[in-house]
């Protein structure tokens, strides 16, 4: 990486970035230990260069789409974290008032489509927004995420011709952590690694390190302007692992611990609080920004369990956004 | 009146909407330069052009998908497939995403998308292009439900639904397309969630709707030579529910038959018997009847087509079933 | 009696299975290594190799696609969906393919697979992993559908689903996992469509399956603390129904409350009360009550998930309401 | 072509399979334009060198999954042109009881596991035939047919991909005829050709003239025995065309007339007849297969027009294999 290419706000924003996704899951594990949080959390510990670097490359009114795995982007790209502690935590005062929960998380005046709870679901709502950007003849880039095991629902084949075919702005953002679930993707793909499905589009592919935000940064960065001139689409792999299991509560005992310990070395956060310090930042300065989310975190938990639960009642709010009462009613 | 074919009035009340709100879209196989394979959207690409006619691959959970997304940004897209039997391939957009988006963000997203299909028995297109599905989408909370009959309702409605700003499911029987009936001239919308009585009568209801509306006015035809008055009230659409209606007109004939072309078990109408069961029990004379298709796979051949759903003589023998005539 | 839980008596009865018969596998995602989410096939894929026990990519429409395919081809295909939410990625090789296959080929093959998937609300996995889809199969002629409820019928069904030759959806709840019943040492088969009476009673009859029968059971208890003396009939197969048993039970307490995880509209509940309706009407003492879940989108919090889908005391209201108490 | 790279006996066999489909299906069309036949009739004319060729290489116990443009494939694969043709006219006589039609041939004593209404269906149909091999340990292969538009589904990717992670002895054949209905492939997918998407499972694809039988038969049968020797998978796309409507009653306006003119010349029977005349069959010999073929399908037509209807009490049988009638009642 060439010196000083970056700035010093954006190499600390990056960091900030990361930290934040860290402390916040890092929370949400410890109080599904503690039996506080209920359904499935599954974090994204370990992997939050990639969402630190590609949310970097975006412009505010960008879109994202994600899934059960998107704290770490939709925090990346804007979203409060004592809203989305509050959904988690089930309260009203979340997101989505406590009807999504961990999988739903949803902020769209922020460009964020929302989690998902089906895999591959998001890529074809990130083609569509993409889409209506293309038909309404407006810049935005939307950024469809998903997983390496993702890449083997049709949706991803599909949605990826529709886009290339058409030329839609939307970037196409693999986060491969080797796995879905238990299952490794060697084992059900026969190739070395997704982006090399491009070709079957023909559109651009590539696969960079996705435990460093600023190859990642650069990648997407490159794919969003290749997207945004109008030349359509792109396949952006990113190479990572997640650091704890599927969901809290998975030992993920499927794993190496060899393997497990040689990503563990690669942990993004403190190689690149390495590499800040190289770079010449004060530690003092990357310190105050851990004591900030700290303390960002702390609040966002007494945030959440300060709030209240949703009344009961709300149960049969917002299912339409029309005649409600006699479609919820028979 | 002038008359127009159902095809027809959808295809105005869909050129209509276009014309008045340009963030509405049509996509679909074979909507653009082939104009649908019944001729409904012909001439819109020349009209509108490729950015808002779209001719899709075969990819119908994508371009689904890529429908509900859209929705999300501003457009109102009117996807089409081209048999409601492949919503099989494409059920998540529909009932995991578009369904549930609302609700799931606590309000904060709407998904205003149209899914127009064609349905329905009769056409010998056997097991896979043959079903009545609505049933399964009123399962689905999150999902409005349309099933035209008429040509005028077909038009009122399409226009409505594609104005609401929650996912519709628009089912269109395909050997109605090209039934004619009277369409007015100047603009009209009918909103989603009004029965219409197709015939007023006084003996019993027949409720109904989509092509059985007119097997069932046969029926009462043939039952009015009788001395039997049949009320034919035709639901229009199924989520939201004219209950109103449906209750007014039970207390006035205190019987009910029930008349759908899908199969009956699990079919809509095993929930509106239910709900007039619970609710005007003291209303009825006689247990409330159903006609519908028989449990088994759309078959081929003409001789076990015609067996297989409800004609208007089945609709007859129900009738003088629950009237114990 | 020894006690299993549930998911272990699936677990026997599908391993008594695959030791017996060769041409039985399982495949879906995580069912080899990982021994399945729930742990139900642990230790399969090390005992029947790789051949048999398949760990598949998230592929849905194309594993189950696939095992129609090997159903067809003399091997007996036991898939699983993680969540039965997932059908809609995968309703085409269900409903369009292995439902239909030997209808449509006039009877020449048979697609003996079981698709397992757990469904069920309760575990806060909110509005994409809670549903109770059971209503949807019923209403595609082709398929048989259980849903079991103890440890005993779970085992006793899994076998018999196994063995038949027609392909079975069969839904397993979440929450029922754990939860240990009497299960008997030796060899038994329970055959589909043989309801079994969980609770005899006199005054009304319960009429229910899978976790709302403990539900039910519960209720039962609470109303016979008030002198109500309830029939609990768990259906445990929805196709075929054991319209024999219901008709049974209904003749002797002439009051009938319906029960289901699943939202009401266009449940089967509906189904039931309809046929129960139409052909039982001069048994009832009083209209055929539902109780079900709300016609919304599972929601996440605690305080609307359980205000969402039925429990005891909604049970025990619906029945005192039929009863007039 | 080398010359006399193939036996007289095999070649006229091609064409004798070639002629029959041509004759079946014009037969068809010219009952569809009568009024005879109901439903929607998808002939293969231009289409028969695919079909020939291909079920050619195989053995008798090798399987097919096909599409709703199979009459070709199920012809060559062997099955009787009366029992089709009654099944077509919906007669108790016919392959399924009158209960399938068109879109639903099968016949599994010969390995026709069935035509299919349902784009894409077939493709992991057959995968799962081919599954059932490799578990049973027996040596079939299985052919997968499918048109160019099915490959946009994403049944295509998830089947080929596990066929290929498992090595699945299954040949993928796409059927290009360059459209799906009015949908030219080039305005939907980005590449020259289906072939290419081979690269994204890292399998064998080609792309073959599907106007000539020969070139079929060769690609096909190189790829059955990289299947059949346990090697996995392959993609072979095969050029042809359509030469009639997508249905019967289509006029097919949105094909130029030039190309359409182009493709008439490329005709897989007039070419393969000249073909034949070369190798120095002597043309008697071809006219009797000709006139052999009209008589085949002159008594198909008549045996299925005197067969009966089935009765209206067979819709309820056949549903389900055991406890019929009870599922049926209610
Ligand atoms: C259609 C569908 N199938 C299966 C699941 C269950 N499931 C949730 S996450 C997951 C693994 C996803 O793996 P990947 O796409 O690589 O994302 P990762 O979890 O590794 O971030 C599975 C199988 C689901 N939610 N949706
Ligand atoms: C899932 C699904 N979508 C759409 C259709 C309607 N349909 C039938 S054939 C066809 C075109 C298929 O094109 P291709 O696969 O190229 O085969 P061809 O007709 O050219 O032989 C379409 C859109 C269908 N039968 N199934
Ligand atoms: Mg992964
Ligand atoms: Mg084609």
């Amino acid at each position: 990486m060439e010196n000083k290419k970056y700035s010093k706000e954006m190499i600390l924003d990056l960091y900030q970035t990361m930290v934040r996704i860290r402390k916040f899951e890092t929370e949400l594990s410890n109080c599904f230990t503690k039996g506080m949080l209920f359904g499935n959390i599954h974090t994204s510990i370990g992997q939050e260069a990639v969402a630190a670097g590609a949310n970097k490359a975006l412009e505010k009114t960008d879109l994202i789409t994600t899934t059960h795995r998107g704290h770490g982007q939709i925090i990346a790209k804007g979203a409060k974290t004592d809203k989305m502690m509050a959904e988690l935590f089930g309260r009203k005062t979340g997101y989505c008032g406590g009807k999504g929960g961990s999988m739903h998380v949803a902020d769209v005046s922020l460009g964020i489509l929302g989690a998902n709870g089906i895999v591959g679901a998001g890529i074809p709502i990130g083609a569509g927004a993409a889409l209506a950007s293309k038909i309404k003849g407006t810049k935005e880039v939307t950024l469809a995420i998903f997983g390496d095991a993702a890449s083997n629902e049709g949706t991803f084949h599909e949605a990826i011709n529709m886009a290339a075919a058409w030329k839609l702005p939307v970037v196409f953002l693999c986060e491969n952590n080797n796995y879905g679930v238990s299952v490794n993707i060697h084992s059900v793909t026969n190739t070395d690694n997704i982006s090399v499905r491009a070709k079957a589009y023909d559109i651009p592919g590539v696969t960079v390190d996705g435990n460093n935000p600023l190859t990642v940064y650069e990648a997407i960065k490159e794919a969003v302007e290749y997207a945004r001139e109008g030349n359509g689409p792109s396949i952006v792999e990113c190479m990572t692992w997640r650091m704890r299991g599927h969901y809290e509560g998975d030992p993920a005992s499927y794993r190496s611990k060899e393997v497990t310990e040689e990503w563990a070395k690669k942990d993004p956060i403190n190689n690149f609080r390495v590499y800040l310090l190289n770079e010449g930042i004060e530690e003092q300065e990357i310190v105050e920004i851990e004591n900030h989310m700290d303390k960002e975190i702390e609040d966002a938990l007494q945030f959440a369990l300060d709030s209240p639960f949703p009344d009961p009642s709300e149960v049969t709010t917002d299912v339409y956004s029309s005649d409600n009462e006699r479609c919820v009613l028979r | 009146m002038r008359k127009l074919s159902v095809s027809h009035a959808i295809r105005e009340g869909m050129h209509e909407e276009m014309l008045r709100d340009e963030s509405v879209i049509m996509l679909g196989e074979d909507v653009g330069k082939m104009g649908n394979v019944f001729g409904i959207t012909l001439g819109f690409i020349e009209e509108f052009g490729e950015n808002r006619v779209i001719d899709t691959p075969i990819s119908e959970a994508g371009f689904v998908g890529m429908s509900v997304g859209a929705a999300m940004c501003g457009i109102r897209p009117v996807a089409e497939l081209m048999y409601v039997d492949f919503i099989s391939v494409c059920m998540d957009p529909v009932m995991n995403q578009a369904a549930k988006m609302r609700y799931m963000t606590g309000g904060q997203i709407n998904v205003p998308m149209v899914l127009r299909a064609p349905m329905g028995s009769g056409r010998r297109n056997a097991g896979q292009h043959s079903q009545c599905l609505e049933s399964l989408f009123t399962a689905i909370p999150g999902l409005k439900v349309v099933c035209p009959s008429t040509a005028a309702d077909a038009k009122g409605l399409i226009k409505a639904a594609i104005r609401d700003d929650d996912p519709v499911m628009f089912i269109e029987h395909k050997l109605l397309y090209a039934k004619k009936g009277e369409v007015p001239e100047e603009e009209y919308i009918i909103p989603l969630g009004k029965a219409d009585i197709k015939r007023e009568g006084k003996d019993v209801t027949i409720i109904t709707w989509s092509r059985q509306v007119f097997f069932a006015l046969d029926a009462a035809e043939e039952l009015a030579k009788e001395g039997i008055d049949a009320e034919v009230l035709d639901l229009r659409s199924l989520v939201p529910l004219d209950w109103e209606a449906i209750k007014e007109s039970v207390s006035k004939t205190h019987n009910v038959v029930i008349v759908h072309e899908g199969v009956k078990r699990s079919g809509f109408g095993g929930e509106l018997s239910a709900q007039i069961t619970e609710e005007l029990f003291d209303e009825l004379d006689s247990p409330v009847e159903r006609v519908a298709a028989l449990n088994v796979v759309p078959p081929f051949a003409p001789t076990l087509e015609d067996e297989f759903f409800p004609h208007a003589e089945d609709i007859v023998k129900a009738v003088k079933k629950v009237l114990n005539k």
